[in-house]
């Protein structure tokens, strides 16, 4: 089990790093929804975790659909939407990007180790995949002139937390609760989508340089 | 059933989309006053919550239920005719929103599970987006893209910093439902490291909703952007809303033992938040942000209050009572001014003493009340958290929250002494009317009640509210 | 104690009377005038047996649940309370008169209310017995007298001054919480009891924190800025108030909270002697600069309340140092003082009104020869300045003797204390030889010689209502003058309450005043007996009248009279360095001159230095500082996460 | 009743005394000189003429010449002459003197301004300025004599114990004091080099441009005033250079006004050698005399620590 779990987690890191530097948006999202099928699948690969009852099955079905499909899909049809502009359009380059992701990766593993915080056997890579995931989340905001980046960036950072909150808590949460953090981030990112096509429609493009005239 | 205080609004606001606008009109004013209702029963205990895990009645949470429930009565007044002059081009999904909102505010004040008070606080964005976007501007798109994605950053991380906080609940290995009591009363057995991350994200992620600085920055283009009932909700209502879920963090922090570490961090947010309102509405040229930014700095203020103790909390509270009020009655103020100048800049709108002498009563009002004098109660909350913090050796605190005030007072009385005693020309748009006036003095009113007779059950539950770290005297 | 808080309420009820029914405009104004009178003159009935009392009278009351109003009358609150019910009624009356443009009556309504709430504010301020009763009051004394000032507001300038006004009426308030905040540090009460037991330092904070907040509304030299502009901005029956009556509330609680804390250390009294020698010296010479009768009466103020302070400031010295007689004498001057100056400041006020509203200026070098024109005003007016002069035998001698007695048992002392007393002598003296020469300027301008233009000499005297109470005034000025006894006496009772630790004896204070009252006498006696002498001299002999001689001159035109401005240059160019005169002249270019012009002002040199040095560099700081707000999306997020690792170092 | 005589005598003597300046004056000048008891002469002619008043004076114009005549006569009241105990004193009584003087000068002032005319708001202007200056001199004494006597009173200046002289222990500082106190006499009585009495341009006056409007009995008034208020400053000096301790209170009188004489001859030889300060360096002069007393004011300080 651990070493699915181990496999799993490797292959979000591997997912953040391939967003840092995909150059396509496109290719973005769908990298997004890999990720979101990733982190949706930890918590059943977690000792104590698991698939107990109805309402389990429910909500790992509902997040799958969620992240996996549901959104991607959303962004997938905001892009498609978008004129002819598909790239990226970085404010950090690429490589300079996955370097950044990197450091991250490095700051992440030294954090954990220094905190020496009392985990769970097996949990240390879980947090340091989570604070990647985050890191880089934050990073992607920061760095990219597209708005749909920055929707991507904010689900990254949702999967990082998530990651954490679910996968390190052992506290058996109410399933409700976690339904409800799922449904405000559908609804957060349907209402981020719609306020794309808006901008879309008001800009003809979706680069925030464009939204900097509320100012002082 | 403790619940219906926030499934009523839910009810009608669907209900809102549905039926004509003319109804959807009169609904929000009839939800408000069952509201209203609702939320007297509620602070007489009346109400029971059906999912005790989830919800309960604070004290703090009730408080805030009051103000919100009674701002938004005045509010919906209001937006009765302003909805109809403004031309407001979907006016039921602005009704819709507004009665969500309402819903989600109230769904924040009874929670007493920490992810539910996040969701909670979480839709509020959501359905308040839309009310921001009503006017359909370039400006308001923008401003509702930077609100959204802005604060559901922030609030995510306060997501993390809950997800800490129960981190720490785990370690003490038990098994019961989470909820604000639990953690409370197991507060000295939690990781303190846990905790102080936690807080520390709550805060920033909280704060980024209630207008800390430097996570403020949504703040004054959603409040200029969005139409003048919207801006008061957001004001009035929304931001003490954030505070309650960062009060109650704080609350679990003192109770381990660390309301130093949270102190600390509130008051140097506090702090911060009340530099960047002086330094924005000194010269500001938009009235509409010039709320805003005040906004902000009477957030930092509640947020020193808050962060120092003692009568401080007191007057933190006061504080919050009154800035809501006389700052909703500030915003219906612009609301008519703009209706009438259709402007936003302070330069265009002249001479309100002369064109509109009833707006420019209340609105002069209102900047006298936000300015911290009598016969509004802002000065007693000013002059409890000053004392309080002198007495906890916040000097250097002290001498950055009195000339913070002073800065703002030039900046606010440059504005609003320009707007209404310069000389100018009358406004085109619409006149004065009573029912867009009313409310606004109502606000005012209920301010300066509050400070000649205060209810005895709304003084005793500040007490329970500030109970639980140190009350008065602590 | 309840009678007097109750006659408050009939002078609020009196202002309500004119904000609501306005319509029916001079009878409500009469109404509102009497009813106004009848309560003031009740609070006076009603403070008779009260200060009788040996304990103090209080009266609570629960506010908002957890605090308590306190108002208690002690000598101290009844001495300053003896100004509010005494001044502010005559300005009232006065006021009948002064207002008398029907078409304004709403904003003549709601200036009369205001007015009314700013009555009953001070005097609350007076009685308040704990911190929060004061901070209410004090509040409400800055707010109504904030509006009141606005009156004009079409004018920029009264802008201008309101605004400045709120600012230092702000920042002094803030000052004053904090000050507050000490006590409350120390004694876990919102209370005045407790004050005394505070340690030496916390005391010292306290006071100075105080004397900043109160400083800023007495209109202590440097931060009194805010003085000259509102004085003249606001009506004179509100200038009169507030320049007579409402900054004396800042040297009430400068006194009041010295008396509370028992201070004993001489800092304090240095503190407040340096700063009453600068306001007093420059306050005066900026007075003799100024050109607008109000803004001169302005400075004048802050002169005068240097006065004050260095009684004060001597009085403290001689307390700390436990030179009694040095104490005594200054502090009784200092206090008998503040109701000097109420009486002859309101006086001067009032009568500058009435010239501003006749002549239709307030340029003292555009008017001339009103004393013929108004002969009622011109009166009270030269009794006025005399007295404010502080020559015998008029009232302000009497303060300023008591003063310079003090400060002369202060020489006695050795070393440091020495010299702030001769300081404080020398400083006197200077003071009061500037002061004749700024008040004879503005007497001998204004009301004598020949009118500067035609407008002023059209002028008429004001109705009956507004010359009534500058009579009464000057009455009072010669009252207390030649019989300064009961009051000297009331004001050492007063003095008395600051340092209650002490005991103290009136003897020698009495016996030296009233031989001084005889010197006034026999002085006044002499005039007298000069006057009768003159008048038996002139019996039977020609009196003929004629043109004044021209020196050589035969057709003089009003025109060559001396102006005020060239009066007091000299005297102000003797004090460059600290006052900057600047001139602007036009210069003669062409063979045939078209209109050259000459014009000079004194600017004043704490304003400048404020706005070189602390606004200038502020608003371009600020200017800056708004880049946080650049409307990049990606910044803002930048700021969140800038936040987030600051919290986490901070763990 | 030696002390009300000889306050009688002063009072009918001091116009005798000016007298005497204008005699050194004409002595220097190789004239004769008028006589001795001119100024009586001058009074009573004035004293028989009517008045002209200016259209433009008020009440005022009068009241001047009166407060001033008051104001210089009660200074003599508080006078120790010769030692006697004065009058009236009392502590502090020297600060009435000066303000009650004050008081004369203001309504001098005033008086003047009331003719309209620029000439005398010149002199009026010049008056209050200089006068000002030399208050602070005349307060710098006063610290220096409290600081010696520990008393505020004329009286217990010059009759109890007689420390204020030159022959006193601290005589070395009197000596500052006099000459101080002299050069304040030339200026509060306007007297060369700070004013010329006897010059005829009215641009150049300072006391005499004031009460140029002035005539008949108003005249005598201010006349009478300065010839009292010269008398007094000359007292003054006269008192601090000698205790006179002699064992009969009548012949310390006679005494006294012999002296006096002396204070009256230098201000002639002075008169008659100098000409008077361009305006400009009055200022300069005043202060130099205040600068005199506060030196002395100073050295007690370490003479009394």
């Amino acid at each position: 089990m651990i070493n699915f779990l181990e496999v799993i987690l490797v292959l979000i890191l591997l997912t953040v790093l391939l967003s840092l530097g995909s150059t396509r948006l496109v290719a973005l999202v769908r990298i997004m929804a890999l990720q979101g099928v990733l982190v949706s699948l930890t918590p059943l690969l977690l000792k104590g975790h698991g698939l107990a009852s109805l309402g389990a099955v429910a909500f790992y079905v509902a997040m799958l659909a969620i992240k996996g499909v549901l959104i991607p899909a959303m962004l997938i049809r905001a892009v498609k939407s978008v004129s002819i502009q598909r790239e990226i359009e970085p404010f950090v380059g690429y490589h300079a990007s996955i370097l950044m992701g990197l450091i991250f990766l490095l700051s992440a593993v030294f954090m954990t180790n220094s905190l020496h915080l009392s985990l769970p056997e097996g949990r240390a890579l879980i947090l340091i995949c989570a604070v990647t995931t985050m890191a880089t989340g934050l990073f992607l905001m920061l760095a990219r002139k597209k708005a749909i980046t920055q929707v991507i960036g904010y689900l990254m950072l949702e999967n990082g937390i998530y990651l954490i909150g679910n996968a390190l808590s052992q506290h058996h949460s109410l399933y409700i609760v976690e339904f409800g953090v799922l449904l405000d981030l559908l609804v957060a990112v349907m209402v981020m989508g719609i306020i794309l096509t808006n901008i879309n429609h008001a800009f003809d493009d979706v680069d925030t340089t464009l939204l900097g005239q509320l100012k002082d | 059933m403790l619940e219906l205080i926030f499934l009523l609004p839910f009810a009608a606001g669907i209900a809102a989309f549905i039926l004509p606008t003319v109804l959807g009109r009169v609904l929000l004013l009839a939800t408000a006053i069952g509201h209203l209702t609702l939320g007297v029963l509620g602070w007489t205990g009346r109400l029971t919550p059906l999912f005790e895990h989830f919800f309960g009645a604070s004290p703090e949470g009730l408080l805030i239920l009051m103000v919100t429930s009674f701002i938004f009565t005045c509010i919906a007044i209001y937006a009765f005719s302003y909805a109809k002059e403004s031309e407001l081009g979907a006016e039921r999904v602005f009704s819709g929103c507004m009665l969500f909102f309402l819903g989600t505010m109230s769904m924040v004040t009874v929670a007493e599970h920490p992810i539910v008070l996040w969701i909670a606080i979480e839709a509020t964005t959501l359905v308040s987006a839309p009310l921001i976007y009503v006017h359909r501007s370039q400006r308001a798109l923008e401003a509702t893209w930077k609100y959204v994605l802005i604060c559901s950053v922030g609030i995510a991380l306060a997501l993390l910093g809950s997800f800490f906080v129960t981190l720490a609940l785990d370690m003490v290995e038990l098994h019961e439902p989470l909820s604000f009591a639990l953690l409370n009363s197991l507060a000295t057995q939690l990781d303190p490291i846990w905790l102080k991350v936690g807080f520390s994200f709550i805060v920033i992620g909280f704060g980024t909703k209630m207008g800390l600085a430097p996570m403020h920055t949504w703040l004054p283009d959603a409040h200029s952007e969005a139409p003048s009932p919207a801006s008061a909700l957001l004001s009035g209502a929304l931001l003490n809303c954030a505070f309650l879920g960062i009060y109650k963090a704080h609350i679990l922090m003192v109770n381990a033992g660390l309301g130093e570490f949270s102190g600390n961090l509130l008051v140097v947010f506090g702090l911060a938040s009340m530099v960047v309102g002086g330094i924005f509405i000194y010269k500001q040229s938009d009235y509409k942000r010039m709320l805003a930014y005040s906004s902000i700095e009477n957030m930092g203020i509640i947020a020193v209050g808050v962060g120092v103790g003692g009568v401080g909390l007191y007057g933190a509270f006061i504080h919050l009572i009154h800035h809501s009020l006389i700052k909703s009655s500030l915003f219906l103020s612009a609301g008519n001014i703009l209706l009438a100048f259709g402007t936003k800049r302070v330069e265009q709108v002249q001479g309100l003493i002369r064109s509109m002498p009833k707006t420019f009563v209340s609105f002069l009002a209102g900047f006298v009340g936000i300015a911290g004098l009598p016969p509004f109660g802002l000065f007693v909350s000013e002059f409890l958290i000053i004392v309080a913090a002198v007495r906890g050796h916040w000097y250097l605190s002290v001498a950055i929250f009195v000339l913070a005030l002073v800065l703002v007072v030039a900046g606010a009385g440059r504005v609003v002494m320009g707007m209404s005693f310069n000389e100018g020309d009358a406004p085109s748009g619409t006149g004065e009317k009573f029912v867009r006036l009313a409310p606004a003095y109502v606000l005012l009113l209920a301010s300066v009640t509050l400070c000649v007779w205060m209810p005895e059950s709304i003084y005793t539950t500040i007490l329970h509210s500030i109970q639980a770290i140190g009350g008065f005297h602590g | 104690m309840e009678t007097l808080l109750l006659s408050l309420a009939v002078v609020l009820a009196a202002g309500i009377l004119p904000l609501l029914a306005n319509r029916l405009f001079t009878p409500i104004k009469a109404c509102y005038v009497v009813l106004t009178l009848l309560g003031c003159g009740w609070g006076i009935y009603s403070l008779w047996p009260l200060m009788q009392l040996s304990v103090p009278a209080t009266y609570t009351v629960a506010w908002l649940h957890p605090f308590e109003l306190r108002f208690s009358l002690d000598a101290l609150s009844s001495f300053f309370l003896i100004p509010i019910l005494c001044v502010c009624p005559l300005a009232v009356l006065y006021v009948f008169h002064y207002m008398d443009h029907k078409e304004e009556r709403q904003r003549i309504g709601v200036h009369l209310f205001l007015f009314n709430v700013l009555v009953a504010a001070m005097a609350m301020v007076v009685l308040a017995g704990n911190m929060i009763s004061f901070v209410l009051a004090w509040e409400m004394m800055s707010i109504s007298s904030f509006f009141l000032v606005l009156h004009e507001y079409e004018e920029k300038a009264t802008r201008k001054a309101g605004y400045i006004y709120l600012l230092f009426t702000q920042l002094g308030a803030l000052c004053i919480f904090s000050g507050m905040g000490v006590g409350f540090a120390f004694t876990q009460v919102l209370d005045f009891s407790a004050l005394a037991k505070l340690p030496e330092t916390a005391k010292l904070w306290m006071f100075c924190l105080m004397l900043f907040g109160f400083g800023s509304k007495a209109g202590i030299f440097p931060i009194h800025i805010w003085l000259p502009y509102a004085h003249p901005a606001a009506p004179s029956n509100t200038s009169a108030v507030m320049s007579g009556v409402m900054i004396k509330m800042g040297i009430y609680g400068i006194a009041r909270f010295y008396g509370l804390l028992e201070i004993s250390s001489p800092l304090a009294g240095q503190i407040v002697l340096v700063f009453g020698m600068i306001s007093g010296v420059l306050g005066v010479v900026y007075a003799l600069g100024k050109q607008d009768i109000k803004k001169l009466l302005a400075y004048s103020s802050v002169e005068n309340i240097g006065i004050i302070l260095i009684g004060f400031g001597v009085g403290m010295i001689g307390a700390a140092e436990g030179n009694l007689p040095m104490a005594i004498f200054g502090f009784t001057g200092g206090l008998l003082h503040v109701l000097n100056h109420s009486i002859f400041k309101s006086l001067l006020f009032l009568g500058a009104g009435a010239v501003a509203k006749q002549a239709g200026t307030r340029k003292i070098d555009l008017l001339g020869g009103l004393m013929k024109r108004m002969p009622l005003t011109g009166k009270s007016f030269l009794t006025g300045s005399v007295a404010i002069s502080g020559l015998p035998p008029f009232n302000g001698f009497v303060s300023e003797f008591l003063i310079y007695v003090g400060a002369f048992y202060g020489l006695q002392l050795g070393g440091v204390q020495y010299v702030f007393a001769m300081l404080a002598i020398l400083a006197m003296a200077l003071i009061g030889g500037l002061a004749a020469a700024c008040f004879t300027r503005i007497v001998g301008i204004v009301f004598l010689g020949e009118p500067r233009t035609e407008r002023t000499a059209a002028t008429q005297e004001s109705g009956w209502t507004m010359t009534l109470p500058l009579m009464l005034l000057a009455c009072c000025c010669l009252v207390i003058g030649l019989w300064p006894e009961p009051f000297v006496q009331a004001a050492f009772r007063a003095y008395g309450v600051m340092q209650a630790n002490l005991q103290l004896d009136p003897a020698q204070l009495l016996e030296i005043t009233g031989k001084m009252a005889l010197g006034a006498r026999i002085f006044f006696v002499l005039f007298l007996a000069a006057l009768v002498s003159r008048k038996l001299l002139y019996r039977d002999k020609v009196v003929d009248s004629g043109p004044t001689w021209g020196c050589g001159f035969t057709q003089g035109t009003v025109r060559i009279q001396y102006t005020g401005t060239s009066y007091a240059l000299s005297m102000v160019e003797f004090f460059r360095p600290v006052v900057r005169l600047s001139a602007h002249y036009t210069g003669i270019s062409k063979i045939f001159p078209a209109n050259p012009s000459y014009e000079t002002h004194v600017d004043d040199v704490a304003e400048q230095a404020l706005n070189s040095g602390l606004v200038t560099p502020v608003q371009f700081v600020l200017s800056k500082l708004r880049w946080i707000q650049h409307g990049h999306i990606q910044l803002y997020i930048g700021y969140i996460i800038i936040a987030i690792l600051i919290a986490l170092l901070c763990i | 009743m030696a002390s009300f005589l000889s306050l009688l005598l002063a009072l009918a003597a001091a116009p005798l005394y000016p007298g005497i300046i204008l005699k050194v004056k004409a002595f220097f000048a190789g004239k004769k000189g008028p006589p001795l008891l001119i100024k009586y002469y001058t009074l009573w002619k004035l004293l028989q003429k009517g008045s002209v008043y200016s259209t433009s004076t008020t009440f005022v114009f009068k009241l001047g010449p009166v407060v001033s005549f008051a104001a210089a006569v009660l200074p003599l009241l508080f006078f120790p002459f010769a030692g006697n105990a004065s009058l009236f004193s009392f502590h502090g009584d020297v600060v009435l003197m000066l303000y009650v003087m004050g008081m004369g000068r203001f309504f001098t002032v005033v008086a003047a301004l009331d003719t309209a005319s620029p000439f005398e708001g010149m002199g009026c202007a010049r008056e209050v300025f200089f006068s000002t200056l030399a208050e602070l001199t005349l307060f710098a004494i006063l610290i220096l004599f409290y600081r010696l006597s520990g008393s505020l009173s004329m009286s217990s200046f010059f009759s109890e114990g007689n420390t204020l002289t030159l022959a006193g222990a601290s005589g070395a500082l009197i000596v500052l004091v006099i000459v101080a106190l002299f050069m304040v006499l030339l200026t509060e009585n306007s007297r060369v080099p700070v004013d010329d009495p006897a010059t005829h341009l009215e641009l150049t006056m300072i006391h005499e441009v004031m009460i140029l409007d002035h005539s008949g009995p108003d005249l005598a008034l201010i006349e009478l005033g300065a010839f009292y208020k010269l008398f007094f400053y000359a007292a003054f000096i006269i008192q601090l250079l000698c205790p006179f301790s002699l064992p009969l209170s009548l012949l310390n009188i006679i005494f006294f006004f012999i002296l006096l004489a002396l204070v009256y001859t230098a201000v002639g030889v002075i008169e008659s050698i100098m000409a008077r300060f361009k305006m400009n360096l009055v200022p300069k002069f005043i202060l130099t005399s205040f600068v005199l007393g506060f030196f002395a004011v100073i050295l007690t300080m370490g003479v009394l620590q």
